[in-house]
């Protein structure tokens, strides 16, 4: 029994964590797969967390006469993790509004068509990337 | 003095907890949009300070602890309110039309937005109660 | 109360997957956030509560939504089969829930976890650093490499989203245009507001050595009181006020900031981030270190955040300026 | 009662979390959110102080200010989305 108890977080943060595994890989909007990889990172830092947890300890501040606190380390780890996540999801963000404006489209399945297509007749291509190349001057 | 105290903060949580599942109940079962506003909004404009000022009590004296409660509630009781009256606002402009107007009614002059709604963003509120 | 937030984040999570709104989702998400900075805090790790409120319900909400602006709410129906995806979840978590039999319970005080560098960053650090925080100090002082790593993604990645998305100036945006910026209510509130929030996030940089903050968390909130600004005034009022010229350097200037440090005291004879250079007592010596240190990161942080942001919601400008061109 | 408050406090989430999971419009889904984050803020508060955390005050202090400002951008860029369309039409 106390097992489960134990071991119950990490239960859940499995579940989750295969949730936003599940959402990367089977839906095809690629802003629902960048949500999907927070959850999963949110997930993961969960996980770090619950392993840093000491039962009857303090937060890592130190006081006066206690001695019994939480891992410090974890919270180190996965206090710059969160924040250079949030920087990665910024960039694979603007990366989709580039995707976006390119194929007017975020849809897996339709990029790969068009990418096919662009595959067997080359002037599409072409005549696209000019015109990007011009907005991005002005 | 440390009983009244004891019974004051007590009431507060009491007081203040109830009118929090009034609240979330209220938002459940309220048929659309405006009401549930009002549930939301009322209920938590009055529970916020209630259980603060419940901590508040509770706390053996008072310490910079107390101070920053008094700041939680001072900025839940500033932001609170306006964002229930601008997502009010951003409703009533985006289209949805409350459940006292019929919906011929609702190309009052009050309300010209109103008129170009979009169907995919409120066709199912008002049919669902 | 942990048992009910987690379901609520099981809960969250299946939703998530469910609906196809993504302006649904994302809020979603934003509720996800707070349930995990919740629960951290009840496992004791205040700062990284701290950093995942900030972040994960602030700016990553915000950045979301902007994308989602552009890229339409709606998601379509997969084609595909969803079974060969379940099946490999499955099988990929019944593997991770066979591991963890073996794992240690959690809040065992002797986990191996417990066991390595942790007992002597807890009892040493008050007594070498001389701040009470221990994850500042690990931060800062322990691990000063690493957060010098860190900084310099976080640089590289304001970086490669201004190569990629490419930022405006204030000339080329319009002020004062918002659709919620005539609402009189919420701009006194907002007006009445951002001073506290300014002053909440000097406090976050200042306080970090005594109690939960530091850089990371300063730099966000501070940005995120520009970004409410920004939100509610209009398109580029912000800019205004702090140029996204200006800002670039403000970024660069945070990392050069932080690796001066490790110059100094590396020109001084130490090794590079060795804090003793920089006073005689050794306990000073470490306050000053961090102190500049957090600063540096609290700089970039808030310029990255802000520059990503100003990219992001230039972009949707000129979007809708030259969206009319015929679709593939 | 602190006891009593936390339940009650963790409920109301509960029942906002339904809404926004169910919530038809979308301001319906904003206004869960905004209710999920409020309640966070006193969950923190009643909770840390019930169960002596130290430092609370300044999490609950962030979470109130963060709530706010994502609210505030969910309504803006929702908003400012419904407005293409039409201007598209014209």
């Amino acid at each position: 029994m106390s097992n489960i108890a134990g071991l119950f977080n990490y239960w859940v943060v499995i579940f989750l964590m295969m949730a936003g595994f599940f959402v990367v890989i089977s839906q095809g909007n690629l802003v629902k797969k960048i949500i999907g990889l927070s959850l999963f990172q949110a997930s993961a830092f969960i996980l770090y967390i619950s392993i840093g947890h000491v039962s009857g300890g303090e937060v890592p501040i130190y006081v006066e006469g206690s001695n019994l606190y939480s891992n410090p380390l974890p919270h180190v780890l996965i206090l710059t993790a969160i924040v250079v996540s949030v920087s990665t999801t910024a960039v694979g963000l603007a990366i989709i509004i580039r995707i976006k404006e390119t194929y007017n489209t975020v849809e897996e399945d339709e990029i790969q068509i068009i990418d096919n297509r662009k595959d067997d007749e080359d002037e599409p291509v072409e005549e696209e990337h000019p015109a990007e190349q011009k907005e991005d001057q002005s | 003095m440390d009983t009244l105290l004891n019974f004051l903060s007590a009431s507060c949580f009491l007081i203040g907890g109830f009118l929090c599942i009034t609240g979330g109940v209220g938002l459940l079962r309220f048929p659309d949009f405006f009401t549930r506003v009002h549930a939301a909004g009322v209920t938590e404009t009055l529970a916020t300070p209630l259980l603060i000022t419940g901590i508040i009590l509770n706390q053996p004296d008072i310490s910079l602890d107390s101070m920053k409660l008094l700041m939680i509630m001072l900025i839940v009781l500033a932001t609170n309110p306006t964002a229930s009256h601008a997502m009010t606002k951003a409703a009533l402009h985006g289209g949805l039309v409350p459940l006292t107007q019929s919906k011929d009614d609702s190309g009052d002059s009050t309300e010209k937005q109103a008129t170009n709604k979009k169907p995919s963003d409120n066709g199912g509120d008002i049919s669902t109660l | 109360m942990d048992i009910a937030l987690l379901a609520m984040l099981c809960v969250t999570a299946i939703a998530a997957i469910r609906i196809r709104d993504l302006f649904a989702v994302t809020m979603l998400f934003g509720i996800y956030s707070f349930l995990t900075a919740t629960f951290f805090l009840s496992l004791d790790a205040i700062d990284v509560a701290f950093t995942e409120a900030a972040v994960g319900a602030g700016i990553t909400t915000v950045l979301m939504l902007a994308t989602l602006r552009l890229t339409g709410r709606y998601e379509r129906k997969p084609k595909h089969n969803i079974f060969i995806p379940l099946i490999v979840v499955s099988i990929t978590g019944a593997a991770l829930v066979y591991g963890t039999l073996d794992a240690p319970l959690l809040g065992d005080p002797n986990a191996p976890a417990q066991q390595h560098v942790s007992p002597r960053y807890i009892e040493e650090s008050p007594k070498e650093i001389g701040i009470p925080n221990m994850v500042t100090s690990v931060l800062a002082s322990y691990r000063g490499y690493d957060t010098l790593g860190e900084t310099f993604v976080i640089f590289c990645a304001g970086l490669a989203v201004i190569i990629i998305l490419g930022i405006q100036d204030s000339g080329e945006v319009h002020p004062g245009r918002s659709a919620i910026g005539d609402q009189l209510v919420l701009r006194v509130v907002v007006k009445v507001l951002l001073p506290f929030i300014l002053l909440f996030a000097l406090y976050v940089q200042l306080h970090g050595d005594y109690g939960a903050g530091g850089g990371f968390q300063a730099g966000i909130i501070f940005a995120s009181g520009f970004i409410l600004y920004d939100l509610v005034f209009g398109e580029g009022d912000a800019r205004l006020i702090v140029p996204p010229n200006f800002l670039k350097r403000l970024a660069a200037l945070g990392v050069l900031l932080y690796a001066g440090v490790g110059l100094y005291s590396l020109f001084n004879g130490k090794a590079f981030l060795d804090y003793s250079a920089l006073s005689d007592n050794p306990t000073s010596a470490q306050h000053i270190g961090i102190f500049l240190v957090e600063l540096g990161v609290g700089i970039t942080v808030f310029s990255v955040a802000l520059t990503i942001f100003f990219a992001f919601s230039g972009r949707a400008q000129i979007t809708v300026k030259t969206d009319r061109r015929p679709p593939l | 009662m602190l006891f009593a408050a936390v339940v009650a406090i963790i409920v109301t989430m509960g029942l906002a979390l339904i809404r926004a999971c169910l919530g038809p419009t979308a301001y319906d889904r904003m206004l869960a959110t905004n209710m999920v984050g409020t309640k966070a803020v006193l969950l923190i508060a009643v909770g840390g102080h019930a169960l002596g955390w130290s430092g609370y005050a300044d999490i609950a202090l962030l979470y109130a200010m963060i709530n706010f400002i994502s609210s505030i951008a969910v309504m803006r860029f929702f908003e400012y989305q419904k407005t293409l369309p039409s201007q598209e039409d014209e």
